[in-house]
């Protein structure tokens, strides 16, 4: 795949607020990239330098090889979906999408058919001559993603673009998110802080912290194989557990030893280790390799959540299972090898730093 | 973007406009004393002369001062009295007329010009507009039996909340300064002093401390008695003819209002033909029977009914000229007294 | 009965408010020069008003004074608002700060200031003078009206125009401007109230010859008051309560109320 | 963006010019004497029995005005929230209305209504009830005031309770609290916002007005307005009028220092 776009060492500071520190990341053509992280821990801000609303104090943006660091917002072939889809309220529906059009001087005709095209691609036709205020969030959603797509931009910049909705409606969006990628063949470049979301929709997750990549990858990497412990309990829940890596395939958590699958993190060195709740087997007292008390459960839905207290230090792991096991019950946990993840630890108080070329 | 462009021409429009207002043509800028000459005067001199004029109020001459001290405004003539037009030609604040654009000068009588050369030596720089001298104006149904004849009537509590008193320091402080039997332009602090302490006393008596507008408060009967110019006693009498005026008897206070044309006057030529129109006898007449201040224009007076030239409340008698006294200025030693005195008397 | 009490407490408010304007509206009208008696219908007053050249310039400077200035100081702070609101925290805080000082101070000591200042840089006091007196102390008022209205999301509506390929000129036209524009309008018709009102700050700044309605009332309610100004008052009040009317009627088309 | 702040570029000049300059100069003016040499004199002035006998004054006459007022704006403004919406817009407008007239007008309109022979005391007559005298007395200047003041009070308290949630009302009334303790433990706290800016809206103008004194005080009441204005129009002498301004925006400074101790929120209130 092409190489699209280009982030070289990007740092932004906002008053004494670092916010993207020596920041780089590649774009290939047709992806559909999520970068996902907390609020604040700079996702946005990456999205507006590439946008052009801000500039970097330092580093620089390549766009097909080319140079635009220093190119105005209105001068860059790519387009935004605003968080709050920013529709201009004093134009109805189609003057809406056909405001980037007119600027570009194109003609009536094609301007008409352009909207034509876009509503029916959006699933709105009909919709031309709406006031605003009369949609709902769901329709204002399409009527952006119209707006910004009538352009023919190389790159779709999506701010949070499902933010606003209910649960409901954004399940719907996003296939239809995905269909749109998929009709369109151009790049999304989406931010998000919902995993949920990034998960279901991306070829490519980023997670991102404190303006670092914290690491990146297919969904499926992402979950099952998080990098370090701000990933793993970013994504999903987790038990992080300080543990002993032994020896090779062989961790010590919770005062049992646990065999894995893991390799060349040394002998007797401290690691952290990662298990999902769902990853951990409860079974009766005795048939598993350490004991535990059940303090709470909570039925959710196709299974039970419960913390089980355990092991030489009291930890207390979330757990979900299909098995109802009452408060105060005696219980015995196991995990198997291929679902234990071992990490290494952060080596100061920051958390880990990784850079990683796409 | 239609509308902005419309809007900001509209203010440059306006602008422009408002800028031809004071451009174009030929004018004059008239400082004067409230309502002191007919205002068709105005539309009369336009038409004969094609110059306009541009005419502003004040209320007292010690208003007038500062505007034109500090050139704040630029104004061509002016109607100050006596006092202050010394104060002025002191000041170097006055530019000499030239005469010769002024020929209706021959209408104003020599001994009025001889009484202008007491704050006009030369009489270089100053035209009379109208003379008088200060009384009381009363009621006679309102004072009831009471004769009034003298200042001190005016502290006379039976007259509590009916008095009014004129609200300009020198002509407020000569009512006091008449009853102790001093002079208008006495600088010694102690007569001033007892002079404002008089005047505290009679505060609490006073209706209201007004200038122009106390004929019309004698007039709608608010007030029963109160001090005012002689020159306003026709134009109230004809508004209530219960109105009556009498110089008091202590004697007054002669003033001699001049027209005067600033030094940084930048139409001299007009307020000149100004000066000179308002000389003229039948402007004169007219002005007089608009305005019922005495006229120093000798031919006007000649137009005028015998009954109005004889009547003494109106032209002064050579006696009562005598008993009175004409303003002087005080230097800025004796204006400071006045303000401080003054201020003290009205906080009180 | 708690009602009742209830409108007669606003019936004597209202009657408060009201009495001196009717009482004017009424001597207007007046046949005699009376103050206190009504002795007939006429409308000399008015014609008396029409021809007094001075009250007539009066009211001509009062407007183009009050059209100029509000539509200058409108401009100005429109786009100070929006300025404004591109600086950091503590900028915005000073300059706000400052912007306050005509809002809050006394206007008699903002009158002094701008004449000292003028005479200080010599400039004669004149039309212009009064001029830019009002649009000195229009601005905030205009600020004031419009700031609220440049927030965030005005700022991404600015944005999603940028993106969209507009210049900034363009989408600061077409995108900012209509967002703003109730509070514009606020603020216009708000600076040209304060103008056509104010007294104090044009009496000290004022030139030759130069009067608003306000100052030329002053100086004649010294001279003694004439009921010319009472029917230049019922003119002054049914303009305003016509235009009133028309802008309120207006805005409720529009769901937006720009008075109040 | 640079680009947006230049926007404000006339503005920050202006305010130069229009506002910083003028208080320059004012401060100059005040501070030196007739030969510009430094003095304390005119601001320290204000010490002088005469003045302080007017600033007094107006204090006095500035705070019973702002007391009236709020007795007068309060009441009206928990009747106007308590009316239903159409009702509302038509109050306020009665309310704004006079205040669009030209304040001088206002002014002169209450000489002619009080003056002794004046339609008041007319009416008054004609219905055989004993004439109001209060004219050119301290009372009329309060008149005046809390006339032309009124609906700054008005406004700014109405905005703020037309802002409290009905809920909220409800609440207290469901928790057993009666109307007075509505009034005094609901109203009072959540209006306060309004009530400050209210006062700051009356107060000071009444504080530093001279046209209303000079209107309706008969040359008698002398405010520390008029002895500003006067030495600025009658006595010329413009280093004192400049000192005297500067104790004066002094005091406004103090006292909106002291009404914002009551209230941190007050800014988005004011208007």
């Amino acid at each position: 795949m092409k190489e699209l776009i280009k982030l070289e060492n990007i740092t932004k500071n906002f008053g004494n607020l670092r916010v993207l520190d020596d920041f780089s990341l590649t774009v290939h053509e047709n992806e559909f990239i999520t970068l996902l992280g907390p609020s604040g821990c700079g996702k946005t801000t990456i999205l507006r330098i590439l946008g052009g609303f801000e500039t970097a104090d330092v580093g620089r943006v390549f766009f097909e090889g080319k140079d635009i660091t220093d190119l105005p917002a209105n001068k860059r072939n790519l387009n935004t979906v605003f968080q709050k889809y920013a529709l201009f309220p004093h134009m109805d529906v189609k003057a809406n999408i056909a405001f980037g059009l007119k600027i570009n001087g194109k003609s009536q005709k094609y301007i008409d058919d352009k909207v034509d095209y876009a509503l029916k691609l959006v699933n709105l036709n009909g919709f031309e001559k709406r006031s605003i205020d009369k949609l709902s969030g769901g329709q204002q959603q399409r009527i952006a993603m119209a707006r910004a797509i009538v352009n023919e931009p190389k790159v779709l910049l999506l701010d949070e673009p499902l933010g606003a909705l209910d649960l409901k409606l954004r399940q719907e969006m996003q296939y239809e998110l995905i269909r749109l990628k998929k009709e369109l063949g151009i790049t999304f470049i989406y931010v998000t802080h919902d995993q949920e979301e990034a998960l279901t929709m991306s070829d490519k997750v980023i997670v991102i912290n404190d303006g670092y990549i914290q690491q990146m990858g297919t969904p499926e990497e992402i979950y099952n194989e998080p990098e370090n412990a701000f990933v793993a309990d970013f994504i999903g829940d987790s038990n992080i557990i300080d543990g002993l890596m032994i020896k090779d395939r062989l961790v010590r958590i919770n005062g049992a030893e646990f065999p894995c699958i893991d390799e060349g993190f040394g002998n007797n060195k401290p690691v952290d280790v990662v298990i999902r709740p769902e990853d951990v087997l409860v079974k009766d007292r005795g048939y598993g390799r350490i004991n535990g008390t059940v303090l709470t459960r909570v039925f959710i839905g196709v299974h039970y959540e419960m913390l089980i207290k355990s092991g030489e230090n009291d930890f207390e792991w979330l757990v979900q299972c299909y098995e109802k096991y009452d408060i105060g019950d005696e219980v015995s946990l196991d995990v198997i090898p291929s679902n234990i993840q071992i990490m290494h630890k952060p080596t100061s108080s920051d958390e880990e730093a990784i850079d990683i070329d796409i | 973007m239609k509308k902005i462009i419309f809007a900001l021409s509209l203010t440059i429009i306006m602008v422009v406009l408002a800028g031809c207002g004071s451009g174009s043509g030929e004018k004059v800028y008239v400082y004067s004393y409230g309502d002191y000459f007919d205002p068709e005067l105005i539309e009369m001199f336009k038409e004969e002369t094609g110059i306009e004029v541009i005419l502003d109020t004040y209320d007292t001459c010690e208003e007038m001062y500062p505007v034109i001290k500090n050139n704040s405004a630029s104004y061509d003539v002016l109607c100050p009295s006596d006092y202050m037009i010394e104060r002025l030609i002191e000041e170097e604040l006055l530019s000499e007329i030239n005469f010769d654009n002024v020929p209706n000068i021959k209408n104003i009588g020599d001994k009025y010009l001889e009484m202008s050369r007491e704050f006009d030596p030369e009489n270089k720089y100053s035209v009379p507009h109208t003379f008088g001298t200060a009384g009381i104006l009363y009621n006679t149904e309102m004072v009831g039996d009471k004769v009034i004849d003298s200042w001190e009537d005016l502290w006379d509590e039976d007259f509590a909340g009916e008095i009014v008193m004129q609200d300009s320091i020198r002509d407020t402080f000569m009512v006091a300064e008449k009853i102790l039997g001093y002079s208008l332009n006495t600088v010694d602090e102690e007569e001033l002093k007892e002079a404002s302490e008089l005047l505290k006393k009679q505060k609490s008596l006073v209706y209201k401390y007004a200038n122009d507008s106390a004929r019309d408060i004698l007039a709608s009967e608010s007030a029963a008695l109160g001090v005012i110019w002689n020159g306003e006693y026709l134009y109230a009498l004809e508004l209530n003819d219960k109105l009556d005026f009498v110089v008091p008897k202590e004697g007054s206070q002669l003033f001699v209002d001049s027209w005067v044309i600033t030094k940084t006057s930048e139409n001299k030529e007009n307020a000149e033909a100004w000066i000179n129109f308002m000389c003229r006898e039948d402007v004169a007449k007219k002005n007089f029977e608009y305005l019922t201040y005495s006229c120093p224009n000798v031919a006007a007076q000649a137009l005028l009914d015998e009954d109005i030239l004889n009547n003494e409340k109106v032209f002064l008698t050579e006696e009562m000229i005598d008993n009175s006294e004409v303003l002087k200025d005080l230097g800025p030693k004796g204006n400071e007294l006045y303000s401080k005195y003054w201020k003290q008397f009205k906080a009180e | 009965m708690k009602k009742y009490l209830k409108f007669i407490y606003i019936g004597i408010v209202v009657l408060f408010l009201y009495l001196p304007i009717i009482a004017l509206v009424v001597l207007s009208f007046n046949e005699s020069k009376s103050m206190s008696v009504f002795s007939g219908f006429s409308l000399k007053w008015y014609e008396e008003m029409f021809s007094n050249r001075m009250i007539m310039q009066a009211v001509i400077n009062t407007f183009t004074i009050a059209i100029t200035a509000s539509v200058t100081a409108t401009i100005i702070g429109t786009f100070a608002a929006v300025g404004i609101d591109g600086m950091k925290t503590k900028q915005q805080n000073l300059i706000l700060g400052f912007n306050n000082i005509p809002l809050l101070n006394a206007d008699i000591v903002t009158g002094i200031a701008l004449l000292l200042t003028f005479l200080m840089f010599g400039i004669s006091l004149n039309w212009g003078t009064v001029y830019l007196a009002h649009v000195t102390f229009c601005i905030p008022y205009v600020i004031l009206s419009v700031r609220p209205r440049v927030n965030k999301s005005v700022n991404t509506l600015y944005e999603a125009a940028l993106d969209l390929g507009a210049s900034r000129f363009y989408a600061f036209v077409k995108i900012v401007l209509p967002e703003l524009r109730p509070g514009i309008l606020a603020g216009l018709l708000l600076s040209f109230t304060m103008s056509v009102d104010d007294f104090v700050i044009t009496h000290f700044t004022r030139g030759a010859g130069i009067n608003t309605i306000s100052t030329l009332i002053y100086s004649q309610v010294k001279v003694g008051i004439r009921p010319s100004l009472f029917a230049l008052s019922t003119i002054i009040f049914a303009l305003v309560l016509v235009m009133l009317l028309l802008v309120n009627f207006l805005s409720k088309g529009r769901k937006e109320s720009v008075i109040y | 963006m640079t680009y947006k702040k230049s926007l404000a570029v006339p503005f920050i000049i202006w305010i130069l010019a229009g506002t910083i300059i003028p208080i320059g100069a004012i401060a100059y003016y005040g501070l030196t004497d007739r030969n510009e040499n430094f003095t304390l004199e005119n601001v320290l002035a204000i010490g002088d029995s005469v003045h302080l006998q007017a600033l007094w004054l107006s204090v006095l006459l500035a705070l019973i005005s702002t007391v009236i007022c709020f007795l007068i704006a309060y009441p009206l403004a928990i009747i106007m929230r308590n009316s239903n919406l159409g009702k509302r817009g038509f109050m306020i407008f009665l309310f704004i209305l006079p205040m669009w007239m030209n304040f001088l007008l206002r002014t002169m309109a209450w000489q002619v209504l009080l003056e002794k022979n004046g339609v008041i005391n007319g009416v008054l007559e004609t219905i055989g009830l004993p004439a109001l005298e209060i004219i050119n007395t301290p009372a009329a200047v309060v008149l005046g005031m809390v006339y032309d003041f009124l609906p700054f009070m008005i406004l700014p308290i109405y905005n703020v309770m037309s802002k409290i949630d009905d809920s909220v009302i409800e609440a207290a009334y469901d928790l057993g609290a009666s109307t007075s303790k509505v009034i005094t433990k609901i109203y009072l706290p959540l209006s306060i916002p309004g009530i400050v800016s209210g006062i700051n809206m009356v107060f000071i103008p009444s504080l530093t007005t001279f046209v209303i004194s000079n209107m309706l005080g008969g040359g008698k009441i002398n405010l520390i307005g008029n002895i500003i204005e006067q030495e600025f129009t009658v006595s010329s002498n413009w280093n004192l009028g400049s000192g005297l301004s500067l104790v004066m925006m002094l005091f406004i400074i103090v006292s909106m220092i002291f009404l914002e101790r009551f209230d941190k929120t007050g800014e988005d209130s004011f208007i």
